[in-house]
């Protein structure tokens, strides 16, 4: 009797899959749209970056279908949450490619979604575009791109300019603890070094908490003339306002690698005077994608993801009708043909990729933050 | 066999036994009396080794079991009943026997791998004696009855047939009989009594039913508040007043 | 044809899930003992067979086999405690050991194979057992066959410990610690042979995650992965293999056909991801509620 | 960096994770569970607060005090709902229930708020200065409010009859119904209380930082630290807890161990050797688990046999 059980309740559930999938695989038979998939971090550790993200892909989206679709035919985007776990991520990532058959797939905010996720797309000649950060990500394969910055030389920029700029010479290092920002640390501390510079502090934070004021003691401990590095997100919010209200405040100033990641999310006033450097400045489109998320949520964004998955979604659309078709290997082509031409509204603007299908930059532009806007720099 | 040599333990403020010593000759069944809260069971607690002791000996078979883990107390060939039956919910009256076989190379854990056949032999074994042992206990019908769904007298038979399954040297039995029926307490006293005739078993027994008492016990003792009152065969302890005396006011008291 | 691929891939993943499950009910259903940490062996199997077949070049199953030396051995010092704890404390403390490991392969990045690799950069490119003799579309069939294999294996050894002498000892031990030491058994031996053996079965499954997914980083490890495996073996029916087999197997299904219900949903994805997260806590609870000993109960041993 | 501040900064987490640890040990105390949930009615309680406070325009102290109301009664409604029926299952039970709860009860929140960073219509604060100390006025309100409720824990434990009821229903609850004590009424008595000060404790997180629907979640493993630490079912243990928590994070980050080991500088010379910072949360976790080694029921636990 315990046996029929089991092996009742075995196939049923096996045949329920098996339904559910021929259902689903059915279903898509039918295009009338074309269809392409995006994984975001709806819930989980960064779902307060997922819901900018999700709503700069509908941003994005609106205006490609209003201006006429792809191919003649409507966008579609499927949305797929990867709860911020590389395993959630890699479900649905299997589920993008061998049930919906999309050509390209967007997303991978964090390094351990997007490099397993890009694995397998690049494995199966689907085309991915990240806007994860992660040094490792340029080996992942031809059909896996990246349209944020990975470039430490970033990072060995902003000490040249913390240097130019402030004639520093005690440096006190603050980073993101993600491969993105052990990157930056790596290549500041060589400048530093080359330099003739000294790191008074080096400190790297963990995402997602509630009290950094530890760490930002640590950093102030031996009064840096200059802080370096890279903060990101809502940990940059609670780190500005936390050094803000401890009167803790780098002599000669803060100087970090893509400013925009920490400042957007900050309070104004706790990052007036912050510097930092982006990519090259192209146009000023940031501020036109700014106005049209308050206009439609009636509220500023919180994040820069938003701008990045919105240049994701422009890209593919550009690439998806410059080449003309929408199988994944001619929009592959397409894309690095689109990029340089393109202007984006993420990082400064400039979206040309590499021959690793990541971002190039031959500039980068100093930045302040000045009432909450960050300007060009000029001393 | 077992001699215990003036123990003394307290809880706090509290002296739970001051200076007890008793001794049990190898095969005879010594009967541990006493009111309730004259520490009957904290010595039964101190001599398997759950409680530690302030102060005293107890050997056993002549080696000194002092501060040894209760696993290692079995081990030597004491093994104990509690006052409150205790009875593992999830497992059947035959795996609650089973539990209690000594030396079951099935409970290591790579001889369930290397050597399986033995092992299977060996439970076989194990399933029979265990078989005969529910018979004993009049439980064989609830072979394959989850122990959870005991009654509390049923408990303590199973409790009496696992110590039996263990086959101790010494048996130390709390209270074996309380809620089991008379007949079948009778019958227990039997199967007692032949244990330590063919087997020339030892026992120390706590046990309120004085019946029980006189027709097992070849030696008595009798505690009154955590000190020895008096010993002796069980038609001389039956006589003593003092005994009487200790269990009215114990009664008060409590 | 990708639909198969598809199933595949989920019974890779229910297989690989199986395993932990499997691992933790030997521990937490047959032996009582509420491991809150089990990610952790989850993610000393992944390093070391990851670790052991990049830097020393060994064999897979080397690899696999220090996976479960490994984590045994890290099985073995976490039950030191259980001597002296009470469930309730060491439960946290297994928590809170969990998230010590997550944080010594995040922060000690030399732990590497070569430069962009260790701590958060995770490591890359971890060789797939036998890919080159076995072309690559039939190679996720033939890694469900190893990954079905591991897992008979791990069945077939727990099923057989629990329903011998061993596993009746630890049903003992689980519910009260005075009845089998006054048998002459010593419980924490047990307990620690306990956690040691499933913990060297759960770093079985982290070698075969990493060995598919050919990267493995700290975040793979967060605490969410051990309540995730709770709920798997509570669903299921706690105490018995079959139950947790078919718990991992529902709640696997209950995160992937969520995905596919909302396909035909009018519903935004910002709010469907939530109601998604919503069912998935609610079903638990109702499980919990009308089915307490889950949905297939612990197996009596008859005679 | 003065030692006061450190101190201070100490003070500050302290209260804020020493109420919900409170929360998290006096329901322990009586329903003998680690429940999972706890940290969402924080999470719940915050963003109640936010809602009657940016979104109606309410005061800020009368909206954080509807809603730890409204929290602490929608916890018995909870456990009317849910864990009456598991009175008496096993403590695993219950706890994995209460992780389903609060899953479910964590996204439930980030469907009605969404998941955006939200804020108290409270402003910037501008530190003042004190005795060389800086601290904002919010942060010393939240100081005293921590300080005030643990009085008033103190208070109904110790001098009030629902107090000694939830002390002998603890101790011995066959007993304490036996003695006629409503041990149902005592139960809903504790999920008031237990809920309510995680309420309080996510509303004065809520005002020093932010809010996130994770906001709870994430801080699930310091508080459980915090409770075990100072002995499970022990309030005051919760409070010590809770103080040597953010004293040895704030410490510890800040101590030059170099100069410690070599007695600051008497044999060799050895500075600048720091604890790495992405080991801030493993700290509490070796603290707890040397605490736990010495004391295996926490430094203020009920000792057992």
């Amino acid at each position: 009797m315990k046996q029929t059980n089991f092996f009742g309740l075995v196939l049923f559930f096996a045949s329920l899959v098996i339904i559910s999938l021929f259902v689903a695989s059915g279903a898509i038979q039918a295009k009338e749209p074309v269809k392409i998939g995006a994984i975001i971090p709806i819930t989980g550790t960064s779902e307060v970056e997922g819901q900018d993200m999700s709503r700069g892909l509908q941003i994005a989206l609106d205006e490609i279908n209003t201006a006429g679709g792809v191919l003649g035919r409507s966008l579609e985007v499927i949305v797929e949450d990867t709860e911020t776990r590389p395993k959630s991520g890699l479900d649905a990532v299997h589920k993008l490619i061998d049930i919906n058959k999309v050509p390209v797939i967007l997303g991978g905010y964090f390094s351990s979604v997007s490099l397993p996720t890009g694995n397998y797309s690049n494995s199966q000649g689907v085309v991915q575009l990240t806007w994860s950060t992660s040094p490792a990500l340029r080996k992942v394969g031809p059909f896996f791109f990246g349209i944020c910055g990975t470039d430490e030389l970033m990072a060995a920029n902003t000490v040249k300019f913390a240097i130019e700029d402030a004639r520093a010479k005690r440096f006190g290092i603050i980073v993101d603890n993600s491969a993105y920002g052990l990157g930056v640390l790596e290549f500041s501390k060589r400048e530093i070094k080359k330099a003739g510079g000294e790191i008074v502090a080096e400190v790297k934070y963990e995402r997602e908490k509630a009290d950094y004021r530890p760490e930002l003691q640590r950093v102030f401990a031996q009064k840096p003339e200059v802080v370096v590095g890279t903060l990101i997100g809502k940990d940059a919010r609670t780190i500005f306002k936390q050094a803000y209200e401890l009167g803790l405040k780098p002599q000669s100033g803060w100087y970090l690698s893509w400013i925009s990641l920490a400042t957007a999310p900050s309070i104004p006033e706790t990052v007036e005077g912050v510097k930092g450097l982006i990519g090259r400045l192209k146009g000023k489109a940031a501020n036109r994608f700014n106005e049209m998320y308050q206009e439609k949520y009636g509220a500023p964004p919180q994040t820069v993801w938003g701008h990045y998955i919105y240049d994701a979604v422009w890209l593919t659309a550009l690439a998806i009708n410059f080449a003309n078709s929408p199988e994944p290997k001619a929009i592959k082509d397409a894309l690095f043909k689109v990029a340089p031409v393109y202007r984006g509204v993420s990082g400064g603007g400039d979206k040309t990729f590499n021959a690793d299908g990541m971002q190039k930059y031959e500039v980068y532009q100093r930045m302040v933050c000045k009432n909450g806007k960050l300007v060009i720099y000029q001393k | 066999m077992l001699v215990v040599e003036d123990v003394h333990k307290s809880f706090g403020a509290i002296k739970a036994l001051d200076g007890v010593s008793l001794s049990v000759e190898q095969g005879t069944i010594a009967g541990l009396i006493g009111p309730n809260g004259s520490g009957k069971t904290t010595l039964f607690n101190i001599i398997s080794g759950f409680y530690e002791k302030d102060a005293g000996n107890i050997r056993l078979n002549g080696k000194s079991i002092d501060g040894l883990d209760p696993f290692r107390i079995a081990r030597m060939g004491l093994v104990r009943t509690f006052q409150v039956a205790k009875a593992p919910a999830k497992l059947t009256i035959l795996e609650n026997l089973l539990l209690a076989a000594k030396n079951q190379m099935g409970e290591k854990v790579l001889d369930n791998f290397l050597k399986p056949r033995e092992i299977f032999r060996k439970e076989k074994e194990n399933l029979n004696k265990a078989l005969d042992i529910a018979e004993i206990i009049k439980l064989k019908r609830f072979k394959n009855e989850y122990a959870g769904n005991l009654s509390g007298g049923q408990k303590k038979l199973l409790s009496l047939g696992r110590v039996l399954m263990a086959n101790p040297d010494i048996f130390l039995l709390d209270e074996p009989t309380a809620g089991v029926n008379p007949v079948l307490t009778l019958e227990l006293v039997d199967v007692i009594v032949d244990i330590r005739k063919n087997l020339n078993k030892t026992f120390l027994i706590i046990e309120h039913d004085m019946n029980v008492i006189w027709h097992l016990c070849d030696l008595v003792n009798v505690l009154v508040a955590g000190s020895n009152l008096t010993k002796g065969r069980p038609e001389e302890i039956q006589k003593d007043e003092r005994v009487l005396e200790a269990y009215l006011s114990g009664s008060k008291s409590t | 044809m990708g639909v198969l691929y598809f199933f595949v891939y989920l019974m890779i993943m229910a297989n690989v899930y199986g395993i932990l499950s499997l691992s933790l009910n030997f521990q937490a259903g047959v032996g009582g003992m509420s491991n809150f940490g089990h990610v952790a062996f989850f993610c000393i199997g992944a390093y070391t067979s990851t670790l052991l077949v990049m830097l020393c070049h060994v064999h897979f199953l080397v690899g696999i086999l220090g996976a479960f030396i490994a984590s045994g051995l890290f099985a073995f010092l976490i039950s030191i405690p259980t001597r002296r704890l009470k469930a309730d404390y060491w439960a946290i403390t297994t928590l809170g050991a969990g998230e010590i490991v997550r944080l010594f392969f995040l922060n000690e990045s030399w732990i590497s194979t070569g430069h962009y690799s260790g701590g958060p950069f995770g490591i890359r490119g971890i060789p797939r057992p036998w890919e080159s003799i076995i072309p690559g579309n039939i190679y996720p069939f033939f890694y469900l066959f190893l990954t079905l294999l591991f897992l008979g294996l791990t069945y077939f050894i727990l099923q057989r410990l629990i329903n011998g002498p061993f596993g009746r000892v630890l049903k003992a031990i689980r519910e009260d610690d005075d009845l089998p030491l006054s048998l002459g058994k010593n419980i924490h031996e047990f307990r620690v042979k306990t956690m040691v053996i499933g913990g060297a079965f759960a770093g079985i499954a982290g070698g075969l995650l990493v060995h598919y997914t050919t990267y493995v980083d700290p975040f793979f490890f967060m605490p969410m992965e051990t309540f995730i495996v709770w709920a798997m073996i509570m669903v299921g029916g706690i105490g018995n293999n079959r139950g947790a087999l078919i718990g991992t197997l529902i709640i696997q299904l209950l995160y992937y056909s969520t995905r596919f219900l909302k396909d035909y949903l009018p519903i935004e994805a910002q709010l469907l991801a939530s109601l998604r997260m919503i069912s998935i806590g609610i079903l638990i609870v109702v499980v919990m509620l009308f089915l307490q000993e889950g949905l297939v109960k612990e197996k009596k041993r008859l005679y | 960096m003065l030692f006061q501040q450190i101190v201070i900064n100490a003070l500050i987490r302290a209260s804020e994770l020493g109420l919900l640890a409170i929360g998290l040990t006096v329901t322990y105390d009586i329903l003998k569970f680690a429940n999972f949930a706890h940290v969402e009615f924080a999470c719940i309680g915050a963003f109640l607060a936010y809602t009657m406070n940016v979104t109606l325009g309410m005061n800020i102290i009368l909206a954080g005090l509807v809603a730890i109301l409204v929290v602490g009664v929608l916890s018995i409604f909870i456990d009317r709902l849910v864990f009456i029926r598991l009175r008496g299952a096993s403590s695993i039970a219950l706890m994995v229930t209460s992780l389903g709860l609060g899953i479910a009860l964590r996204n439930g929140v980030r469907a009605i708020w969404g998941a955006r960073i939200k804020g108290y219509a409270i402003g910037l604060q501008n530190p003042v200065e004190l005795i060389g100390v800086r601290i904002t006025p919010v942060q010393i309100f939240i100081i005293l409010t921590s300080v005030i409720s643990m009085v008033i824990i103190h208070l109904i434990l110790k001098r009030t009859k629902l107090g000694k009821a939830m002390r002998a229903t603890s101790a011995n609850p066959a007993l304490a119904q036996a003695c006629g004590i409503h041990t149902e009424r005592i139960v809903r008595w504790v999920w008031f209380m237990g809920a309510s000060l995680a309420a309080l404790g996510g509303i004065m997180i809520g005002l020093d930082t932010h809010l996130t629907p994770r906001m709870g979640f994430s801080v699930m493993i310091p508080v459980f630290a915090i409770s075990i630490l100072g002995g499970l079912g022990n309030p005051y243990g919760a409070m010590v807890g809770a103080l040597i928590l953010g004293l040895t994070e704030n410490i510890g980050l800040y101590t030059d161990l170099g100069k410690i080991l070599t007695l600051n500088g008497l044999i060799g010379n050895l500075t600048g050797l720091y604890i790495p910072t992405g080991y801030k949360l493993a700290i509490s976790f070796i603290i707890m688990i040397v605490v736990l080694l010495w004391r295996p029921s926490g430094i203020m636990g009920k000792r057992e046999r």
